[in-house]
């Protein structure tokens, strides 16, 4: 057994894709995005902007909440903002990253939150994307999986809710959302990003423990296995103090009960 | 100025109709105007339409006690407390219209009512299905770049529902903590009711203007409801309670057990 | 010599029409329109609510000050209000009354805050008209005119800032702007309105001491005259007391100078 | 965060260029960014686009100085001491492009580009010659209702100008009186530039939050200006210099008076 759990890795992975200077959304029922935030803006990416759910910029709460708009969010930040004018950033391409959780992903990145089966008569009923279909079209995004199944990592999603590479290739251009796509797919088993020509998912790094077989059988489509591969760094010491002392709750295990 | 202050009874039976519709504030489960919902279920409101971004427990509970017709939203959810069930079954079983939208679609559709226009243009949106099954939404072109756009159809909120910290009896509303799309809401709307922690004094508003948030003439009525979020949290005052949202959950996993949940905590309850 | 100056007068006559409960804007430079307003809420119409250009709701300032989006017109309010909220308002339908200064006004009220001579190369360039081509096009105006002249109340204005009744009749309805338009024009020889039908501008009420005849000459136009014309009631004892307690350095006469 | 306070003159000159489309914030000749006008005025900026809605001595003086190419405005004037007569001079000569707006078109044409908006509907407009004659106004049609409403093209400052009450030196900005658009023109910009009465502590900023009326992000530079609204008013901390407008007023009948006036006041001086 690692002295680390697969929530603090991923945590640790979402952080990492954040860069230095990046101004980034965290949405609702977003636990590790959240703590990913405070990690790289102490960690690796100091001058990020960090904007979350309880409308403010730049918290610095004592220990986080387990609803990430959550007024623990409000502690020390800088200034409020309404959700509206963070939007009104990301129409003016002034919005750099935003994290996406989803029920279905598949082999372009496209998200659902919306339906299992059809849209008028849904097997399913999901909560549906909140900001992806508005944000997914103009910016860069971070999809996290915390269960790596067949059933999630899809050849094709039943509705997109929130626009990865749409068919792939240059897909999004003819569309007319020329700009972002998700950088990145983090999950329980794997890191992911997307071949540049035709915007295929590509496994980047397994984690600890893992397989590359374990991804590929947990995988719904034929996912690209780069000649590389390499497993993913873990958590150091130093992390890992971060993350358990702002959040003593566990709130990072949440989607993991 | 006129006095606005009501009972939660005379607020809602005054000012929300049937078939009415009404955004409602808050988000997730934070500062949602939770007495105000159980008010509108007691009083048995049909035929609503609500409207908000990322909803929880209130408008699952709205739905669940068959006042909903229609649904605007971009998001509706338990959080960590998963699906919301009441939400789901009647969407399953088609006794619900779902308007779909993303979170900036659903603000902006109540952002062009409160500029009294009857649509407003946003970017993204293409590609995804949410744009496609949508009779909100439709393509739009600048007229002076050619720029393909999506327009969003305003929604006029019949009434508008919130949970706010302080007021004085005139109606001019104090938010202290996240701001949310509630003044937003308030101003698109043609009535709104407020209910908050603490009523306070007419000369602390004229002392300290900058900090109200929403003007009396903005306010319908106001209602004196502490505790008015319980159980979603109201910052400054209390978090939310969890427990009881771990019950609520449990209890809506069928339609009988949240009848029994009604019976125990709305029908019963004062607030 | 009456025992009140013309300032005071036209200031009652514009305080006179806000009716109770409504929703009042008043603009930059607008000396009379601002006392008018804290005289309305403090004599006629208590639940009238009064926003002005210092972007604040009901202020009771103790002194008004010179410039009417001055830091007194913040004592006391209720609440800030940025303009375009308040315009916002105006396009909702729910701001009611704006008082208009202008340049020139025309017979079927029009008014003129842009150009004396031809746009692109006027012989005159004004100062423009602030709120008017977007405001005067929803709602109701009042406009005053410190200096009644037949240069001021000409024909026909030589360029549409403010829409009045335009051609007269239902010609805002045709143009698309069905909603408002002026009520009364407040001068300092009289008070006008404009006859129901053509829309055209008819005399209400000549100030004491001035005659129909003066009203006449000093019209560029063919202004209609009923058969009863009133005298327009002067300022009372009590309203005098609260202008010039509420403007002891004569902001009111800043126009008459 | 980045420590952003530099002195008035790396400000200008770093943010200010030629050509640049500029929004001046304040209303009248109350919490005008003088101080920021002067230093434009002394580097010499050429061509510049200037943007506001009712402005006064701020935009004669740019407009008297040659360093204004456009002008988008809605009001020129400096209220009782009369017309703004650079602005008249050079109007009448054809020596400036007029843009001339409405109130509500000028800002709706701010408030775009801050929603990142290529063009905003507004109601109002049709009929008057201010719709007739302008560029930056169309007429288009609502995609749902069929309402017949106007455009307006977004105007995206390249840099925003403003004197404000506080900041600390990350660029936290506090406006603590009317706020004008002052906070909508920051959001619209590419660059914005504050002036403020006073410098605090960042951790001020911290313990309040909620008087934070612009966020760094929106902000590129800091400038500390004690009385740099002079001879604007700024609420809480002075009224405007009426004697000196006078001055000014008097001085600008003439070219020459003007020459005489910038000699005085502003090549000599520091702010």
């Amino acid at each position: 057994m690692a002295d680390y759990s697969v929530a603090e890795l991923m945590t640790v992975c979402l952080a990492k894709e954040i860069r230095d200077g990046e101004r980034v959304l965290q949405g609702l029922y977003s636990p590790m995005p959240m703590i990913a935030c405070l990690l790289a803006k102490n960690f690796y990416a100091p001058n990020m902007v960090f904007i979350n759910t309880a409308d403010t910029i730049d918290p610095q709460p004592r220990e986080v909440p387990f609803s990430t708009a959550g007024p623990a969010l409000q502690e020390n930040a800088v200034a409020y903002i309404p959700l509206y004018q963070t939007f009104d950033l990301a129409q003016q391409g002034k919005l750099d990253l935003i994290f996406l959780g989803a029920a279905q992903v598949d082999k372009y990145g496209n998200t659902n939150l919306s339906v299992i089966g059809p849209f008028e008569s849904p097997k399913v009923r999901l909560p549906a994307g909140a900001a992806s279909a508005h944000l997914c079209a103009i910016m860069d995004t971070v999809i996290w999986v915390p269960r790596h199944n067949a059933r999630v990592l899809v050849e094709k999603v039943d509705f997109i809710t929130g626009q990865g590479y749409l068919t792939g290739g240059d897909a999004r251009e003819k569309a007319g959302i020329p700009k972002g796509g998700p950088r990145k797919v983090v999950t329980n088993l794997c890191i992911m990003d997307f071949e540049p020509e035709s915007k295929a998912m590509r496994l980047v790094s397994t984690h600890p423990g893992v397989t590359i077989e374990e991804v590929k059988e947990n995988t719904g489509f034929d996912l690209i296995i780069p000649e590389k591969v390499e497993t993913t760094e873990p958590p150091t010491p130093q992390e890992l103090e971060f993350i358990r002392e702002i959040d003593p709750k566990k709130v990072r295990e949440l989607e993991f009960h | 100025m006129e006095e606005r202050l009501l009972s939660l009874q005379e607020a809602v039976s005054r000012y929300v109709h049937d078939g009415d519709v009404v955004a409602v504030g808050g988000v997730g489960r934070n500062r949602s105007p939770m007495a105000l919902v159980r008010e509108i279920v007691r009083q048995g409101k049909k035929d609503l339409h609500i409207v908000g971004r990322e909803k929880g427990m209130d408008f699952d509970m709205l739905i669940g006690a068959g006042c909903v017709r229609k649904v605007s939203f971009a998001l509706v959810s338990l959080e960590e407390f998963g699906l919301a069930m009441n939400f789901r079954r009647k969407a399953q079983a088609g006794d619900i219209e779902l308007d779909e939208h993303a979170c900036n679609s659903v603000i902006t559709s109540i952002r062009a009512a409160a500029m009294g226009l009857p649509f407003l243009p946003v970017k993204g949106m293409f590609g995804s299905d949410v744009f496609r099954v949508s009779k909100s939404l439709t393509e739009i072109t600048c007229p002076f770049t050619g720029e393909r756009l999506a327009a969003v159809r305003a929604i006029k909120p019949d009434v508008t529902i919130i949970h706010a910290h302080q007021a004085d009896k005139f109606g001019n509303v104090r938010i202290q903590g996240s701001p949310f799309e509630d003044a937003l809401k308030a101003r698109a709307a043609d009535r709104t009711i407020v209910t908050v922690e603490e009523i306070i004094e007419h000369e602390e508003i004229r002392a300290n203007p900058h900090l109200t948030t929403i003007p009396y003439i903005y306010v319908t009525a106001v209602v004196h409801v502490p505790q008015g979020a319980w159980p979603a949290s109201c910052d400054g005052y209390y978090e939310s309670d969890r427990e009881h949202v771990q019950e609520y959950a449990s209890s809506t996993k069928t339609p009988e057990g949240f009848q029994e949940y009604l019976e125990k905590y709305v029908y019963s309850g004062r607030s």
